[in-house]
């Protein structure tokens, strides 16, 4: 089967900005996304979280995995920077392949 | 006063009080004992829908008096002014910019539901009793100080930022609003009207019995949280913030302390006001300023509201605001 | 009559269906009140393993009465033949394809164990007693229906297609059959028949006090998740498609109800059974359809299942089955 | 220490469908997989999906992610895909480096 | 002896150990019930909660009698002990090598706290009491075992190897000494000491009346995760170490019985002893092990205890110590 | 915006040996990471976990992400997959691009 190279978006961000980069993602028309929990991590900040006995959003963190063209991403990514980067959370794309092209 | 001693006594070594300690303390001793997320969002969920139940059941039984309106309007008022208290003193002697103020502002205009929860567990054990629609007035007070801090936090930036991609503000007051604890609250409080001591009597075994066992493991549970977050957080706050974090829940108390005996409530009543106005949120206000003040350092707010207001309101706060409000009284 | 309207009423108004509604109506509204998963799936296993010893424990106390193999015959049959009225239904005024019609029928022939819940609490509530061994017709209905609705998507397709890689239907099958509902409810009745009274009383305080206000809490989130899906998926149901979630357990119902009165089970038997024959599932027939004929459109037979049928079942149909199983039986 | 060029393949699908998915990946031999969670989702249907509250399997997806050698893939690729694609779930291949070349 | 084998046959058919066994069967017959690993640890948080605040606040009533130093130095040298015996015998018998060896004799040094509550239970279905401090044994024997097989493992590495990167040993024994469990069981004991029968009467309704109920919840998990280790770790027990699985715990409870006889415990006192030195660990040392010793086999370890021990001392091994114990004490 | 080749490391690891890990690179000055959860998995040794109703520890396994620069990680990835290869688990290492260089 033949296969196309796209983008791989991972944003790792903070439970309560979710919503606002959903939103984003929405509006921008990008076709799919999967959200995965974190557990726990550290930052640059020396910040460690834990969503251990957590009941609130607040320091919490999830994954927003979005796999899309290229041709997609270009006129979106520095908004989807600027969106993150108000709030706790980083964004970093890499390759990968997929079978259906336009699905994406 | 021999009596108050003895309250705040009792209190501090009631089950409630040591399980938190137990969990404070073995956060600090970096011990690896934790609740599953899941499971301390279970344990929320419960408190609030049996709060919220008996609260309703209570009016349905003991029949509306005239001050619930005037209660629930003070509840509203303490919410909106006591963050520009907060913030007004913040910047006098704390040093925290206008942002952060702001922020851990909002934390003292609401409440912590827990607080309340455990007040009401320690009011039944002093025999006292209070008004079932208090917790409607816990409800009101939730949001309110969102609204005055973020006016404050903007207030200073002359105008508003432009739009940001993805940040519909309509988004964010609904988000607010139909909060999940508000609205359990508040459901499980209507739901407690209609269906009255009958409905009550139906699950009770569940709502009633059980409900001081599972407050225990739920503030081991929040022992731990704030242990650890004293344990990552405490270098993020100054003296003063700290001098804040107690001096704080005192004023907002004499506030709440001078509403509830103005208005008529009971005896109960009073203290439970006093310790909503007294008490700072830890779930609900955070995760609102994440959203709408992200440029505010989380580490300050949590840590503040739930390291070192939290244990303070649930270990001396409670019984002087109850010995408080039994002295303003007279009950 | 008035009867009918008052028990009717008493529904509406119990904890219970108010739960769900306040689920319901915060999803609707959009809030963001949840349930953890894992919260959710304890709740459920709790219900189900409560449901099924009190079952084992009641035949354990009253012994079998001849009528439990007729009844559990009758439940089989009730499976088996609902999906082929149901299917023939949908593919005349529907308008669903064979495929998406068979998923559907799968569902109706099958039962929601909540809502047989929801019903025991009812009769409780009304003192209406019933055969323990209904929980084992309940276990015994799951089945079925999914075989005859494969039967019923396949027929259309000529033959059979090739096998797929990773798609043995031996696993399939064993899956099916080794559902953790269905084993957790027939082995809990099984405890509760071994143990009898004696079991029961050891265990009463965890399965049967604390029952209802455990119910409560799980169609509050019954009802969150009920919400969200007729938000998000209500596009997907054509008004034909929507009209049978609400006849379709009219015509089950009636079936269960002429099956139980011949059979000669207690008023409260015939509503339960009637209950059953009129519930459809939303948790065991879904995932099996995802397996067996991923080629139908979940969002249609999810929706509908829980978004309609089983709100429906909630307050209209189990008082309207109850009465109608005391008319029938003359209880 | 030397690493070796080995694909991802990273399956997200509905949780009904893992059963099936694993179970070809062991029949053709693949020498390791895991399974993380997904808490919420929305593909190019517009299908919306969230596992909060959720009792039943149906509607919930699961990551899979498996590192293994090209010379494994090949073969097996296309049979996976055809799996996937009768279900709800996306198959994407990327590449990454691994130590022990011979245990993947 | 007609007593003994009663008592064996209704501990047999009693809702926690068949509950144990639908899981188990469940489990080897690949049915996909499970419990969420959030609600397993929060059933186990609620176990280990309930049984240190019972036995505190026991202790509180009755007062300490002298032989509560004597019971924790010999739970103490037990737990020193038994691994010593089961190291010899297993490098005797199984074919394990050193540090597989060690790593089992650590689980059967230390103590299940589930079959302590499990034997807790029965012993109060057949009415014989206990000591409270009993706990506090159990607590003190986690650790001991964990230091001496550590040292078998060693000792016969020649010297220690020289320090991993990220490494540091320190951290490991504050983990091993801080585990949660211990934590929470001494934590809750304490606070059952300090607030004594007053507090228990607070909290009654939520830790003694549903105990059974949640236990049998909790055993019924044990068994889906005990069956699920057996049929996929099986293959890797030889015949000798199956039959150690069952040997080992009769050596254990003999020393157990022994000691507890000596220093003068009550039958039930002397009964949990004995259970508490038959019993292997299956949560804490293996998770302990992965950290000191990860070139020892998880699937060896873990399915022996959990596989083959647990389920033996749950069915036949509690009638038996508690038989034992009577005679013993001709209690 | 510029983008900056990174590398992101992911171990997969046994839940008792996170600490380990996470001190490792916390003494190596790694500057972020985030962990996620897995639900169940199998290794070539053909051992099959599940976390399903687990209460321990031990048999859990979780992903630890760390984004850094090769400059960073370099020095550290032998030592890393010493620690990592003592205890059940695996270590890969792939490229992706990210926004702010510095903070990686
Ligand atoms: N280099 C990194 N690699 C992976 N995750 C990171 C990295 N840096 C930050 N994170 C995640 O983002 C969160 C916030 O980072 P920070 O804003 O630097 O405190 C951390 O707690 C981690 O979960
Ligand atoms: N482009 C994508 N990137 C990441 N996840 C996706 C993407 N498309 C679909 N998904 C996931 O696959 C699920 C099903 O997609 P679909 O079949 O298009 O409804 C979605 O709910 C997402 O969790
Ligand atoms: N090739 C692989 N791809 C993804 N995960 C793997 C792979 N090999 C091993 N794992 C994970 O690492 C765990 C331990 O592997 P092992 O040590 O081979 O038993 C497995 O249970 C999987 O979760
Ligand atoms: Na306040
Ligand atoms: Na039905
Ligand atoms: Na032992």
């Amino acid at each position: 089967m033949e296969l196309h190279r796209k983008k791989r978006v991972e944003v790792i961000v903070e439970a309560p900005a979710l919503a606002r980069i959903l939103r984003f993602l929405d509006e921008r028309g990008v076709k799919g996304y999967t959200i995965l929990p974190a557990i726990a991590g550290r930052g640059a900040s020396g910040r460690v979280w834990s969503r251990e006995g957590q009941v609130g959003e607040a320091g919490r963190m999830v994954a927003v995995v979005a796999i899309m063209d290229e041709a997609r991403l270009a006129p979106l990514f520095d908004d989807l920077f600027r969106v993150v980067s108000r709030q706790i959370g980083i964004v970093s794309v890499s390759d990968c392949d997929v079978v259906r092209g336009e699905a994406f | 006063m021999g009596e108050i001693f003895a309250m705040a006594g009792a209190n501090l070594v009631s089950p409630m009080v040591l399980s938190f300690a137990l969990g404070f303390a073995a956060a600090l001793a970096r011990s690896d004992l934790s609740f599953p997320e899941a499971a301390a969002k279970a344990l929320a969920l419960y408190l609030l829908f049996a709060i919220g139940f008996k609260g309703g059941a209570s009016v349905a039984d003991h029949g509306l008096d005239g001050t619930l309106v005037l209660a629930i309007a003070a509840g509203a008022a303490l919410s909106a002014l006591i963050p520009l208290i907060a913030f007004g003193l913040l910047r006098a002697v704390s040093g925290l910019d206008r942002v952060n103020a702001a922020a851990v502002a909002a934390h003292y205009g609401s409440i912590s539901i827990v607080t309340f929860v455990a007040a009401t567990s320690a009011l039944a054990s002093a025999g006292m009793a209070y008004e079932g629609y208090l917790v409607a007035v816990a409800a009101v007070m939730e949001t309110p100080a969102i609204l005055v801090a973020l006016w404050l936090a903007r207030a200073g930036q002359g105008e508003r930022r432009p739009a940001e991609p993805g940040g519909h503000d309509a988004g964010l007051w609904r988000e607010i609003a139909l909060n999940g604890s508000i609205v359990l609250l508040t459901g499980a409080f209507l739901i407690g009207l209609v269906t009255g001591p009958k409905g009550l009597a139906e699950i009770e075994s569940f709502i009633i019995d059980p409900f001081k066992g599972v407050l225990c493991l739920f503030l081991l549970d929040m022992g731990l949280v704030a242990g650890r977050g004293m344990r990552t957080g405490a270098r993020f706050l100054a003296p003063p913030v700290i001098a804040f974090g107690v001096a704080m829940p005192l004023i907002g108390g004499a506030l709440g302390l001078g509403a509830g005996a103005l208005i008529g409530l009971s005896p109960g009543g009073v203290a439970l006001m006093t310790t909503l106005a007294a008490s700072a949120s830890y779930i609900a206000v955070p995760a609102a300023m994440r959203v709408a003040l992200p440029e505010a350092n989380p580490s300050i707010y949590l840590t503040l509201s739930l390291g070192i207001t939290f244990p303070f309101n649930l270990t001396v706060g409670i019984p002087l605001y109850s010995a408080a409000a039994a002295l303003v009284t007279g009950g």
